[in-house]
């Protein structure tokens, strides 16, 4: 008895940690942040954002600790910080790797998914919906639904369908129903919007998984505290293995979830430098007339607007149409980022970069050929930061291995293909895909 | 609350028709000949869509539309000056996102947005990803445009809620009659009435809609306590009809222009039945 | 350096558990176990035998500090032992899974691959050589090559190579190279062949890295040494949480070494009954004629012989000429085991057991679906022994997931569409391979 | 050591020869013919490899050549009739892996092999994966039987399992020329003279084989203290060209004999040149 009223009370604690407490009350990051849904879903946020504090700042019915249980044993927590021996020699610093390519799935993505779907069983749900563009969020979520015995559908446009059929492959195999959606141009914009149809007519007994730290409050604040570990285990293996705290934390960011993830807890930490890297795809100019941003890089070149919810940076035209983004890497390919990210960014606290395909194509190589991890293309920009810009960094630098690269490995070749990148291995007998 | 004349005299004697077209769907000159087409079947208020690229509130039925109107060039700019091209008599309403109202103009801010659209003769606004708790903005520059802010009620909207909607809300109060995006359906929701019940006690015309599709429908609703009707999906279905069956402007503008006649009179018919049975009492 | 002496201690204690004893002296098990090795390689064997003994049983220069230190950080050890609450629930039993597949690489080939790898560094040798079937023996000593910074040559047979690109890509974007073995079939054997053909010419300054509990000692025993951590953290963990040992260790065995890694430190718990659970294939007969055996059954159906080096169990016709074996997953598609359990078999303490094709596949299915976790379809073997003798079985059982399926998702949807399988979802839109 | 008088007698009188084939490749009648051959060609020792399914000691060439082989049906109980059936002068010696040795006829253990070995006309084994540690049951068979059980030497054998090697080989040592499987080489290893130096002092045949392809080769080896040659890939490469350009039986077996010559008369030169420096001191 009293060692679970000691458990909840750390949980209960663990959960109030300062870095945390913003966007909490009411949405708000600044300026940006905020409710923007139709009102039919306005009950079903509310609803969520009682359960959020109940259960998450609570630890209601010890939610905390059966999340906290559950990261553990099934998702593989807490994940590794190792020490990357060739990349320190490279760059003649001390380089962590925040393992969440070890998570379960092969990304950070789960601790948001399995947090989301236990939320809603304790709501008392029945059903789990989600959207999912490049497919990641989509497993994470079915890979949490089946672990929970909850119904799950996901909606995915079909031409990421035909894009990403391992991932829809294996949601299927996980018990999820996968809805192609035909509307519009069939990326994730429409599954987008089709899932938010699903919820309008099913928030009674369904609970809308979001994918990142985006949407209306409180997805962004309780993605952020799902997100957390990361930063929360990296802090303490930092200091447990080095003596102190890193000088600098690097992340890649598209919606800016393990981003946010990986900084929460050393936002406070005012000596720690934070580098969100965003996607630079092919160029930073835009296309207005096509409606086309040839890169991802929202922090970094958008401006301020509402999108799926909430106000935030967004790739947008001069009118307020909403850009088409594009990455070599799909997990980042969104025109928006979380709202805290473009609060923590207008305040000067996080140093928004872009990195472009090039480097990153070479990043992921890098780390494949010299550390023997093969990173997802999303996490191969950090790697790329890491390359430009080493010199201006501190002595101790962690980078967040956001993913793994199995999934990526067709488009690993497509992209190497194309180029002329100089560390990757021959490999004319994969032309043409795997 | 009403700042639009043109609007509460819409919904002043009898029941008003208000139909939702998105601006330049398939194209600008015939999207502007549906329009007119509404106007002559009778409408009261005309709902314009100003597209969106995102837009989260939609059916796909509306979302197909707003691609083709995006994909043959409409912008704000455009729409703008649609409006002012228009001939017809019915008061004119924008429905569109907030971003592109928040956008619009040099600076920052819905206010630039408002002032264009005043200026092009519209009268109110319907904003659908625009919560109350952050439309105060809007609502000013709106108030002193004389423009009127229409927000929309759910059926999951709470009691606590509705009081901070209906405090805001001026022109007419958009009743959404089910759960889900918009779309044409063939039933009429049980929901519609018990939405009805709930905003009996406010003094703000009621219009309903979600799924509208046919005269009995309109009668129904509107006998069952409705000041209105919204008729979208129906009308742009028969919009993405011509597009696929490739007929003529005029011809999709007839069956407009019938459909609307039909979804008038059946609410008038409603309107009657429900002042037959206030007689009779 | 107190701190280190202690640490020294307690590795060398741990490398001295009871259970691990057995074959390290002569590389005997009973009558199994040996160095049936061409001479040239006799020198190299010895002076492996020599360096296992000062490092890795004596812990000399702290190999053993090091090899835990990066299993933890490289690796993601420990993995966990998870309740799967809907399987206990079928079976009315507590089932828990011990999580190998969430080690880095996926499977618990790691393991043994980076111990010899750091084994061959700190023997002063300058270059790895390693063969594989399916892939994820060189996937793994690719990962640990790379890490390591040992160049490093897998040799893979050609159809092999055409069967499973994908994980070809991996050891190539990990810096290995891969030579295409031509020579008979193009399959393991052949390249088992060039492998020791490669090792017979370098033995001085390469290292062969075995990716089993098989081949001429003191390889058996060291793989299980490498192996042993799977069973030292699950009888501690499922101490910690249940109180008390298992009832039962279930494990696949192809060649064994998930098998005796899961096994090693329960053998001298005489309650806990450990079973090894083989390849049925399609069925248990043989061809003699055609020299095939559908199946991997060599614990089972095998008998006594010399196969690559050991004396141990094997699938042979009359004549001692090796039977072709055949299984729905490639890693357990292997006519001998490690003699190690060949000799546990002998003597009672393990269950040999067959699952065969149809079984494996439906507790592939049943896995993903119910517990979202896709197996291995080696791992699903176990899976499907638990289905069909569930109820011979205590009332605790831990279940060894030796890995994931991401690997398999092509050979699962061929194998399904060839059957009826109850359980799989529908698949009609992967009809013909992702 | 010697068991088999015909094996002593081999290495009695100036240099042997020893090549090697694989039995029943690529047909157990043209094998037949192609040693046959090489006992024309002036054979003293011929070793016939039994082919087994996973021979880990071969290169490619001989490992190709297995394969042939055992596809064209060549077991264990066809290879001793095939054994009965040769005429021959030289002596035979089998070449193969443990397993089948193992596993032959009803009992385990090595005896029926080597009892029916005898009884073929075998007078001695050779079993690349059998090391001297491991050999004691089949050497007690062969010693028995009175066969000879030949080991191999290695450049990296160290001094203690030498005289562990020494103490149970009997008929003659196989020096392996070079580290490496089997297979052609075009040049003579510095290491060949060096394990021969080693092996001075040993009192038993030392046979030189790996690698040895050409007269000269022969030559050079024999001049440098080797008892004998042993050729296998060069003549199995002979073999394989034959099926390759499906060449006839016969001109397959005229090649082989002429390469035969060729080494034996190499070998020969070899002795006398050795034996001329040892006169001349
Ligand atoms: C491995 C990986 N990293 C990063 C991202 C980007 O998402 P976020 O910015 O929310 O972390 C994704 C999205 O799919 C991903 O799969
Ligand atoms: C996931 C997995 N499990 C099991 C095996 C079988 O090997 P072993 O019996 O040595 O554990 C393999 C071999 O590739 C494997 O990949």
């Amino acid at each position: 008895m009293s060692e679970t009223d000691t458990r909840t009370t750390e949980e209960t604690e663990r959960a109030r940690r300062p870095g945390r407490e913003r966007g909490r009350d009411d949405g708000k990051f600044g300026p940006y942040g905020g409710q923007y849904v139709p009102e039919a879903l306005m009950p079903a946020i509310e609803e969520l954002a009682d359960a959020y504090e109940r259960y998450v700042l609570k630890n209601e019915d010890g939610f905390l600790d059966e999340f906290r249980e559950r990261l553990a044993d099934f998702g593989g927590r807490p994940t590794p910080l190792q020490r990357a021996d060739r990349l320190s020699e490279r760059y003649d610093t001390e380089v962590f790797l925040k393992r969440e390519d070890l998570l379960h799935g092969g990304a950070h993505k789960l601790n948001n998914a399995l947090g989301q779907v236990l939320l809603a069983q304790y709501m008392g749900k029945e059903r789990i919906i989600a959207e999912t563009g490049a497919g990641q969020h989509g497993t994470a979520t079915a890979m949490a639904a089946a672990h929970l015995d909850m119904p799950c559908t996901i909606y995915m446009g079909e031409r990421d369908i035909n894009r990403q059929r391992p991932n829809v492959f294996r949601m299927k195999l996980n018990g999820s129903e996968v809805k192609p959606v035909t509307t519009g141009r069939g990326t994730l914009k429409e599954a987008i919007s089709e899932t938010m149809r699903d919820w309008a007519e099913t928030v009674e007994d369904t609970h809308y998984v979001i994918g990142s730290i985006v949407g209306p409050h409180p997805f962004p604040v309780m993605v952020r505290d799902f997100q957390a570990v990361i930063s929360e285990e990296a802090r303490e293996q930092a200091i447990e293995k080095t003596g102190g705290l890193p000088t600098d934390v690097v992340a890649c960011a598209g919606g800016g979830s393990n981003t946010m993830g990986a900084f929460a807890d050393f936002v406070d930490d005012e000596s720690v430098a934070l580098h969100a890297v965003e996607a630079g795809g092919s160029t930073l100019d835009v296309d207005e007339e096509a409606g086309v941003a040839p890169n991802s890089a929202s922090l970094y070149t958008g401006d301020e607007g509402v999108l799926h919810g909430a106000r935030t940076k967004l790739l947008q035209d001069s009118d307020g149409q909403i850009m088409e983004s594009h990455s070599i890497s799909s997990g980042l390919d969104y025109a928006g980022v979380g709202p805290e990210l473009a609060y923590l960014v207008d305040e000067g606290r996080v140093d928004p970069v872009a990195v472009d395909d090039d480097a990153a194509l070479e990043g992921f190589h890098r780390l494949s050929n010299t550390e023997g991890i093969i990173p997802a293309l999303e996490t191969a920009h950090a790697f790329g930061f890491l390359e430009e810009h080493h010199e201006e960094l501190g002595d101790r630098v962690v980078v967040n291995v956001s993913g793994r690269g199995d999934k990526d490995l067709d488009a690993a070749i497509e992209e190497t293909d194309q180029r002329d990148v100089a560390n990757a291995p021959d490999m004319s007998m994969f032309t043409g895909g795997i | 609350m009403a700042n639009s004349e043109a609007i509460a005299a819409a919904f002043a004697d009898g029941p008003a028709y208000v139909p939702y077209l998105v601006v330049g769907d398939p194209d600008y000159e015939s999207s502007k000949a549906y329009v007119e087409a509404l106007d002559r079947g009778g409408a009261d208020v005309i709902e314009l869509g100003l597209p969106f690229s995102e837009p989260i509130a939609e059916g796909s039925t509306i979302q197909d539309a707003l691609v083709r109107a995006l994909d043959a060039g409409m912008t704000p700019e455009r729409f703008f000056s649609f409006a002012e091209e228009l001939d017809v008599d019915a008061a004119l309403v924008c429905m569109t996102y907030y971003n592109l109202i928040y956008q619009y103009g040099d600076e920052t801010g819905p206010r630039p947005f408002v002032e264009r659209a005043a200026a092009a003769g519209i009268q109110g606004l319907v904003v659908p990803d625009l919560p109350a708790e952050e439309a105060d903005p809007l609502r000013e520059a709106c108030d002193e445009l004389g423009l009127d802010l229409v927000f929309i009620v759910a059926p999951t909207t709470r009691a606590d809620r509705l009081d901070r909607l209906m405090e805001r809300v001026s022109g007419y109060v958009y009743v959404q009659a089910r759960l889900g995006t918009t779309g044409a359906r063939d039933d009429v929701s049980d929901q519609t009435t018990e939405s009805l019940d709930r905003l009996r006690e406010y003094d703000v015309p009621k219009a309903v809609g979600f799924g509208i599709s046919a005269g009995d429908h309109a009668e129904r609703i509107v006998a069952g306590g409705a000041d209105g009707i919204i008729v979208g999906s129906a009308l742009v279905d028969i919009v993405a009809d011509g597009v696929a069956e490739d007929r003529p402007t005029a011809a999709v503008a007839d069956r407009l222009e019938a459909l609307s006649r039909e979804l008038k009179r059946g609410a008038e018919r409603g309107h009657r039945s429900r002042t037959e049975a206030v007689d009779s009492v």
